[in-house]
């Protein structure tokens, strides 16, 4: 059974990194549609602070993460910075100090990103926001561990779910954030919170299976 | 864009360098740590030992908001975000410890998701380092929400009108839960609604992020453009009067008999001329009712930039309020006698 | 035009209704004749017995000059003009009478034609009725004629300066000969410069009369759109700073050592947040060539319906302009501390 | 020799009343160019109110002249109350309680409303002002007194010069007023006021010349 080595982390959080950074323009569009067209800008602020911060250092993949959720907590106000702060700070707590991440293990992380997201927020799945990336994302890993999948096939299916579920917020009605106010306007278009969400978790799960190769 | 800005991502560190410049005799910019390098404002003699500290915070754009209302007898420090972003929850927390003189934070803003996400995660620190901190959320701006959803309102420029009594309670050596308990009350008093001419242009993106047709002008808009509740041709100032009265005296509702403050606030470019004109026109709709104006404020007091429009908003005042409404104050944007 | 209006040309009054039931605390509106209706805007407590009266007036559209400016210890009186227009002579002539507490009038205003014309006739017409009235005219903007043309100049901002100077002055007792020399010390101690961003619309026209093309600036812009001394591509905050000290600075000119009073006033529409922004860049530059700072004003204290853009005001203090600087004010438009 | 009966006035007045409305327009167009482009507003603002006021009642000449300057003075502000102002009752004070207003008399109100002008400006010919219009008036009907012309002929020599003198300020460079800030830049275009007090001579002409008809 495949396990990303904690200390491999750097590659993973530097491919996240630069998704970020390379949708910045494509984030704030999104947003601009029904937002306030901020959201790539202050997501690539904050990843690219972290990039930086880390500099050449090397870095366990949980200690990163809780390095990026700092930042993000501390230096990006608005909302991203303690949804996506608070996200990864959890997710770094549950695997904090092991040698090896498994499946399982990766689940209790997600699972643990989501839980503390639910207890700053009100929005759930439907809600037109990136609960409806990360929880579809987090329901496919349950699946294939219970399917008995591979952690690199897993991920496969947590990126698709991902994708569908950020897909999915195109037919949806905001009821938080900004575009919330739109009501029915805010049909058709997709949430830029769910977007950037499937977008680091695409890297993520690409940067983890690299290092399981 | 004819706007005077160096880099438009530096913005709000070189106002605020500027703003404690100018005013070293009411606030100082307090950094306290290296990951937040801007810091807080503070007044000039935050914290006062024995005294409720009295903190609010949210994104810049808004002058004199918020950190214009840092000073004596109004808030002890203010947390100060991106434009129109919520400040970090460091920034918060920092904003409670400079304010903290031993009796608790009061912490006043606005209800913006953002500003509750971070306000609490702030709090949860606070906690931890033996900080007690009880809050208040403005929700005054009866265009954002039904009435049997107040919850979800925005905190617009009434915000000014509960720091101002919040503040005003602290001073006089209020309590937590009374400075609580009387925010809250004048908040609970409090309704706004704005009508919206044009949109306004954030520095770093250069041109106007949402719409409004010359010839027409939004009823309800909120402090970031966001979407009012009716978009309908330019009227009057007499007939945008009426419709602002129309729509936040029966809200509340506000009644014959019922004595009242009332604020006029430009939203950042429109002449404080015409604000007179307006606020001449609510005058006489609130006597034809019966109101009566126990004070009135006119001017720039909660702007969005270099949006043209204007926002109205009533508090009702009893004799507690009343008294807290009157006492003096120095801070940038307020000024009192 | 995106504004707050009933008919424009009844503007200027609704204007005064509002501003006088807004600030009863502060000010009152004066009628005394049937030929001007729309009356004076006189402190409170004015005429008071043994002081001299300080006068001010000019036309509209320039909040919160110049009404903003009548109240304890600053003006007595202010003659209120069309936009963009001088009072009429009468005008000036009731403010005199407004102010008058036996000793004497100083009516300190702005060099415009119009306002010296109307100062003139009024002045003729008091003069008969025993009022002693002796003028300063404000010519502060260094853009609007060469230095060895002074008397050709323009007032601009500068001219809040002299009103606090010369109210302070006359507050302490000062005599007529006292407060009209000490206002004309802060005048002949102060230089302006502006620089105007876009063009501002006249509510009777309806569209802008002059015209700043997007992507450039005007430097030296008068009050009323008059051209500059240049027009160029639009600059940095820090370099619209130093062309401004460059001009201002060497005119008078400050040096190392000097003590001054800085004045950044925005031209409307410019949201406040770029003005400190300016400010900082102004005050860095000041440092540099070792002038210093004594107190500095951030605001929209002269502005030009909706224009944008800023003034630079500079003023050179000895102890005696100090005192009087220093001295606690309230107007609508200035109040201290 | 012709002569104008003082207690014919209302006609005259009106007459110069209805051309500052019929040119409201077109002098608000003309201070446009180079000033504030408020010169038709003020103008008619002044005239209006003074017609208004003068209702249905009858008037001798100067008397109309005296409270139409005084209008002007007391309600319109700016630079044209105190200037026409001054003119109007300057000219009112020389033919003041007359039976009738001879040529030489006429000449004495002009002249008197010059010198009035001559004392609250610094304005003369060739400056670009109302100056330039009113001056070469004064002196063509000096001229035409010298030469003995009547009444009726000296008014149309007034106009004719107001004419060339008002045209004449389009070469000129102005000195006062708003436009004087333009330098060079003025020239090329009439003056506002130059017009304007071409267009009240010529009202204040024709209507002179009909009630001595
Ligand atoms: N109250 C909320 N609950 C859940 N998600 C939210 C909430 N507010 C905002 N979001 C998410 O944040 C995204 C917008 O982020 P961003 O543009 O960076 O911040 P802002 O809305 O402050 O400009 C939305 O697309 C949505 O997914
Ligand atoms: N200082 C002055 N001396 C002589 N004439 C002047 C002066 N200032 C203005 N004028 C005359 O007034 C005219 C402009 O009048 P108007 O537009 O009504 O006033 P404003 O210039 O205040 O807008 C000019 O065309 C000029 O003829
Ligand atoms: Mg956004
Ligand atoms: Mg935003
Ligand atoms: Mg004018
Ligand atoms: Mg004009």
């Amino acid at each position: 059974m495949a396990v990303v080595k904690n200390e491999n982390g750097r590659d993973i959080l530097l491919s996240m990194v630069k998704a970020v950074q390379d949708n910045k323009q494509y984030l704030g569009d999104v947003d601009g549609l029904i937002g306030d067209g901020d959201h790539g800008m202050n997501m690539n602020k904050g990843f690219t602070l972290y990039g930086k911060q880390l500099g050449d250092e090397k870095t366990t993949f949980t200690n990163g993460l809780f390095e990026l959720g700092k930042v993000l907590l501390n230096k990006i106000g608005g909302s991203m910075g303690p949804i996506y702060g608070t996200v990864f700070m959890e997710m770094a707590d549950q695997g904090d100090e092991v040698e090896e991440i498994d499946l399982q293990l990766f689940i209790n992380m997600m699972e643990a990103g989501l839980e503390g997201l639910y207890d700053i927020v009100d929005a759930r799945p439907g809600d037109k926001t990136l609960v409806d990336t990360l929880f579809p994302a987090l329901e496919a890993l349950k699946a294939a561990h219970t399917q008995g999948r591979d952690f690199p096939d897993a991920l496969d299916d947590m990126v698709a779910a991902a994708r569908q579920g950020k897909d999915s917020t195109k037919d949806l009605v905001a009821k938080y954030g900004r575009s919330a106010r739109l009501g029915e306007r805010s049909r058709g278009v997709l949430d830029a919170g769910a977007t950037s969400c499937f977008i680091i978790l695409e890297a993520m799960a690409g940067g983890m299976q690299k290092t399981m190769e | 864009m004819q706007r005077i800005l160096n880099n438009p991502d530096n913005i709000v560190d070189e106002m605020l360098e500027g703003f404690a410049k100018c005013h070293g005799d009411i606030v100082k910019q307090v950094i306290t740590s290296e990951e937040n390098t801007r810091g807080v404002i503070a007044a000039v003699d935050a914290p006062k030992a024995g005294k409720v500290g009295v903190v609010t915070g949210g994104g810049s754009g808004h002058k004199p908001a918020f950190i214009g209302y840092v000073g004596k007898n109004m808030c002890d420090a203010a947390a100060v975000g991106e434009i129109c972003s919520s400040p970090t929850a460091l920034a918060f927390l920092e904003a409670f410890r400079a304010a903290d003189g031993g009796a608790g934070i009061a912490c006043l803003y606005g209800n913006y998701s953002g500003d509750n996400m971070n306000v609490k995660m702030a709090s949860k620190m606070a906690k931890r380092e033996g900080l007690v901190v009880k809050t208040v959320i403005a929700n005054d701006d009866v265009a954002s929400a039904p009435k049997d959803q107040r919850e979800k309102r925005r905190g617009v420029a009434g915000e000014i009108l509960m720091w101002k009594c919040g503040g005003a309670k602290a001073a006089l050596g209020g309590s937590l839960d009374e400075v609580i308990a009387t925010a809250q009350k004048a908040i609970d008093n409090t309704r706004s609604v704005g009508i919206g001419l044009t949109p306004c242009t954030l520095p770093a993106v250069g041109h106007p992020n949402f719409e409004i047709k010359p010839g027409t002008m939004e009823v309800g808009i909120g402090h970031h453009g966001e979407p009012g509740i009716e978009v309908c041709p330019l009227e009057t100032a007499a007939q945008m009067a009426k419709r602002m009265v129309d729509i936040v005296v029966p809200d509340y509702p506000y009644q014959a008999g019922d004595e009242v403050v009332v604020l006029v606030s430009g939203l950042g470019a429109t002449p404080v001329m015409e604000l007179y004109v307006l606020y001449n026109e609510i005058d006489k709709l609130l006597k034809a009712q019966g109101i009566q104006t126990y004070r009135s404020y006119v001017g720039n007091y909660f702007t969005s930039l270099d949006m043209m429009g204007a926002t109205l908003t009533i508090m009702k005042v009893d004799d507690e309020l009343k008294e807290l409404i009157d006492m003096d104050a120095t801070s940038v944007g307020f000024r009192q006698p």
